[in-house]
């Protein structure tokens, strides 16, 4: 382990700090939100770090991503910037969206983020479209799609990985297994023992991975990445993680023990991360602080940004139903 | 009498019924320990124990069709679907499975199931995939009746006939009027399907208004009674839908204003002012008049919703805007 | 002009789009190697390959869900759902999905997806599960394009349209007019969507027919032209409607039919018809008249549907039945 | 193989009685609609007899059943009487949905049987609501759901197993694999080799089965039955069969060959057991002959009674919609 550590030092370094830019993002839209300062409900992924940072490292800008409720991790490990994001929590006209979608729907399709979404299960179809747009233009690209455990019940997640399977589309399924949705446990909504066998059942490899290291997550990534662009079809991945806060802030979260989620802590992404990169010496204590501190910045400034941004115009409201006046 | 919310209205409602019949049960994603996401089936878990009060994956298709297989073989179940925006993913369970086997299978049988969804709070800025109004889809489909919960009152009776009914109904709440409370007696009732309720009387103009509209209309009823009477009826069930009432009153004032929440284009409110205009004709002083939201998705950002969602004050001009008054 | 059937005009606009636009490709179920279940996309998959004619499983909401995907990545996917009636199944990633991601993403992506599907025939007597009309659900969602094929040249020149929209338009055909023929021009043509044709000019009565009810419109209206002049107008786009065309012959006429194989119920006539008396009333001499499916099921015995299923003899009673002709 | 005849003779004539009545009944109904004298169109289960004979032989009148469009076969062997099923096909007032449902929609509820259904994947998931209305009564029946393999595609189904599977339902769930959904091969639609992982995936046992052995499918069904009823749960069975016809009646089957149905005849399940009874000596071929002339008759006279009824009023067009006037 500390040798796996030392092998790719640096850039568990680039991820330690993006893990850290979603942590401080988490946290400050956990306090606007609780000060009233943003519109709508929010579902924040706070301990889930790990999976958005490790999957979205292994693949490229061109690449695409769906997402979740619970996405804002998924949007910044794919490149989105703070300050517009946080515009769009706000409702305001610079957000990603001019402010229509807000948390649930964030989207930079040029960015091949496409989007959040509030239908729990819809993103891996969408996944399945963006393997089939690649598979019509012969590119190389592939479509990775963030989805949480409890959307395994979802009909249309099973119709998009069987269409997956059969057309061996490029498509990399990343399960988040934060134990629960919404406010009951995974094992009562499927046997969480036969994650894995959903492999067999649509002729991909799967497997299971420790979703609080962000190597585990990236090295299965990248693996299922590469078999993806080489032609070989989709893989499922079952990342094991936990959410620290309510399924929406403001859950009283009273279906769970706190020491469930302080053990859960204990194997913080993050934390255990920099304990190994100080520990094999490969970064020090101030350099953990200026991360934080540019993390902290950067949503400062993002804060800002969403502050200081006007409300779209009442117009904007009527505009981009339709391509062309209906 | 007692003010309740319409979340409490609703919970007794369901307390009630399934104390009173066995064969009833509860059926949804996180109703049961959780009691539910909007917190309408707080302890009934605890009351009824988890036979009754069911949780299950997050799989609306498999609750509504298992719904309409439980409701052919003896039970009466109560599902839950979270958002009206989530029925997409049932909508063929009540299309084409429950809907259609009373009819299919040559009248005998029964399906009482009630699909218990709520209509969006656009207000609660949850945006497009989470505020719709769509009881309108299922005014479309044969052998389904629907029903609204318009008021605490209204809720707990009509809820409890929806659930006594032996034909599938699916029963919209509205996730903005939980809070609201309203005289809602101690005694049990019912309220017959299929009767609407003049909620005040009027002569100049008639105003049908659904769900948040029905509050706003009786608000601005109240505001411009100097100058205009305004007879406020609330539909209730909108199949059967009692256009008989609603007749009468356009008759008595020729002026009509139809409000609801959802997509005007093939909705609810087109629908009603369509059957008032077809039975009332020649006593309309004009085309009835309808508000709702204009082929528009429900945006996030609060001055854009309010730009699209109408409100009080649309209902106002509508009222303002008649002929002749 | 040649003569080509519905289904061959069809083919044709799907072949010449096909060879047009790379980024376009057809998905459904049984469409590739089989050649579509009703013989629509024969040939397709010898022409163009299975890569651009894609074979499904039987997971409708995968084949709508991911088309919308792949719109929102560059391609132009064409969808085929069986029968309008399982459009249910893909409810959802027609609503919460194409419909809306244009809007909710900030209005800057597009989703050029088309959706073909088939409006039941009640006359093939395959029952109450694959013979609706459904378009009427989907002109109640913002971000939709509804268009129905009811001629042959019709369906050759929307479809390509449709396909050639950046909007998601769900395209409906109709199985009993798969076999009709009418004349459809040898060179490539389109057709916009959003506007009405007027079949036939005539000074006493309108009638607004769809499908199968335009054909029996337009053979009343010969059958009656000794007594009564009946205008004959094919909507043909739903979602963007022509309600210019319809008001001007409304306004001409002042007495109007509207016919449409769906359920009357929060249906597509009763919207047509609303709109019509909304934008014409006091040009009408009588509220507009409406023939459809009365809140009822599709049955499957022959004498059933025939009583259900509207017809050539219901319009021309509704065409005779308007006062002071 | 003998032992198992001898020790089951009487049962498999018996069953064998049964097959050759669906078989005499779905030949008939072939020609009948050959010569137009059926509205409609039908999908026939010839080739199947025995998925539907042995799944049904081991369940009781009380039992429920959930069929498909493929239906006929599972109605007979639920019980169903082939003149009130003739009927239906001919849109008589006297077949069992008084000419309202035709072929794809045959239900007789009091006899336990919930339809066939014209979409696919419907089966399942009301078989799981048996399931739940069975165990809110305390019974111990159970549910048989019959589906293709096509079918395994559709997102209901895997809800519908999921949901079986965490709630315990009392549900067989009988895959009838005939190698296509309309005129595609199965393995163009799923990883067939997948379909019994199915079970992990949903916690319930999974077993393939031979579906032209009436003993085989009676047998298995008999085992998940028993467990079913002594609160095991659900359970799958996948049913290896074929269809002889095709899709529907009028089907050119230009998808395969014939030497493929010519397999599959070899294996037809009604010869080899008529065989393996004659070889035994449990059975002479004249006592076989007798069987088909009673299959014969009967057919003859659900024909007649069905040619004999009158059509349902047009009245009843309109009835039969809501419970109440509405
Ligand atoms: C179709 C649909 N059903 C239900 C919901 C309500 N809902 C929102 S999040 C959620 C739980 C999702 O659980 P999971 O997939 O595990 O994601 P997590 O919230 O744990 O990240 C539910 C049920 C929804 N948004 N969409
Ligand atoms: C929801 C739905 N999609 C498509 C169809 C059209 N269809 C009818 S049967 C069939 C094939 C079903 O295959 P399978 O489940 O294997 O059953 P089989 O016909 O082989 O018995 C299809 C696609 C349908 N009836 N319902
Ligand atoms: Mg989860
Ligand atoms: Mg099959």
């Amino acid at each position: 382990m500390p040798d796996e550590v030392a092998a790719h030092a640096e850039q568990l370094a680039d991820q330690l700090q993006e893990m850290i830019l979603i942590r401080e993002f988490e946290t400050r839209v956990s306090s606007l939100f609780e000060d009233n300062e943003l519109p709508g409900f929010v579902h924040l992924c706070l301990g889930q770090e790990a999976v958005a940072t490790g999957a979205c490292w292994a693949i490229d800008d061109d690449d695409y991503i769906t997402s979740t409720h619970r996405g804002h991790g998924h949007s910044i490990a794919k490149g989105l910037e703070p300050d517009r994001m946080m515009a769009e929590l706000f409702g305001k006209e610079t957000g990603y969206c001019g402010g229509k979608s807000g948390s649930m729907h964030i989207a930079d399709v040029d960015q091949g983020m496409l989007g959040a979404n509030g239908i729990v299960g819809a993103g891996p179809s969408l996944a399945a479209g963006a393997g089939l747009s690649i598979e019509q233009s012969d590119e190389d690209r592939v479509c990775l799609s963030f989805f949480g455990e409890g959307s395994m019940a979802e009909g249309v997640v099973h119709e998009s990985m069987n269409l997956a399977g059969v057309q061996d589309l490029p498509v990399v399924f990343v399960c988040e297994n934060n134990q629960y949705g919404e406010m009951t446990p995974a094992e009562d909504q499927h046997n969480v023992d036969g994650f894995e066998a959903r492999g067999e059942v649509y002729d991909m490899p799967a497997e299971t991975v420790d979703g609080m290291s962000v190597q585990d997550v990236y090295e299965a990534t990248a693996e299922a990445v590469e078999r993806a662009r080489d032609g070989g079809g989709p893989s499922l991945l079952i990342c094991e993680t936990y959410r620290y806060h309510g399924h929406y802030e403001g859950d009283p979260t009273t279906y769970r023990t706190d020491e469930e989620v302080e053990q859960w802590r204990e194997r913080d992404p993050i934390d255990t991360l920099e304990a190994s990169l100080v520990e094999g010496g490969h970064i020090d204590e101030d350099e953990i602080e200026e991360m934080r501190a540019a993390a902290r910045d950067r949503i400062d400034e993002a804060v800002q940004f969403a502050r200081d941004s006007d409300y779209p115009d009442e117009e904007a409201a009527f505009e981009g139903v339709y391509t062309e006046e209906i | 009498m007692p003010e309740k919310s319409m979340r409490h209205a609703i919970n007794d409602a369901l307390s009630e019924e399934l104390a009173r019949d066995d064969s009833a049960y509860l059926i949804g994603e996180d109703i049961g320990k959780a009691g539910g996401s909007f917190a309408v089936t707080r302890g009934l878990h605890d009351e009824f124990g988890g036979d009754r009060v069911i949780d299950t994956p997050i799989s609306e298709a498999a609750i509504v069709g298992s719904s309409a297989g439980a409701g052919l073989t003896g039970s009466r179940p109560i599902a839950e679907i979270m958002y009206a925006d989530f029925m997409g993913l049932a909508a063929d369970q009540v299309m084409n499975q429950a809907g259609l086997f009373k009819y299919m299978f040559g009248g005998d049988v029964t399906v009482p199931l009630t699909i218990r969804t709520v209509n969006g709070g656009p207000g609660s800025n949850a945006a497009a995939q989470h505020s719709k109004s769509l009881h309108g889809l299922f005014m479309h489909m044969p052998g389904v009746r629907v029903v609204l919960a318009n008021t605490a009152y209204d809720a707990k009776g009509l809820l409890k006939s929806a659930i006594r009914s032996d034909d599938p109904v699916v029963f919209f709440e509205h996730m903005e009027l939980y809070n609201r409370e309203g005289e809602v007696p101690e005694k049990s009732y019912t309220l017959p399907l299929g009767e609407a309720a003049v909620e005040r009387e009027g002569a100049d103009v008639t105003v049908v208004a659904t769900q948040k509209m029905l509050h706003y209309a009786l608000d601005v009823a109240s505001s411009v009674a100097d100058d205009i009477s305004v007879e406020v009826i609330n539909p209730r069930t909108l199949k059967p839908l009692d256009v008989e009432t609603l007749v009468e009153s356009a008759k008595k004032t020729g002026r009509v204003v139809v409000a609801d929440e959802s997509v005007i284009q093939n909705g609810p409110a087109s629908y009603i002012a369509r059957r008032i205009e077809e039975e009332a004709f020649y006593h309309l002083e004009a085309p009835v008049e309808v508000v709702g939201v204009d082929d528009t998705p429900i945006p996030f950002s609060p001055p854009l919703t309010e730009a699209v969602v109408p409100d009080a004050s649309d209902i106002e001009t509508a009222i303002r805007g008649m002929p002749r008054l």
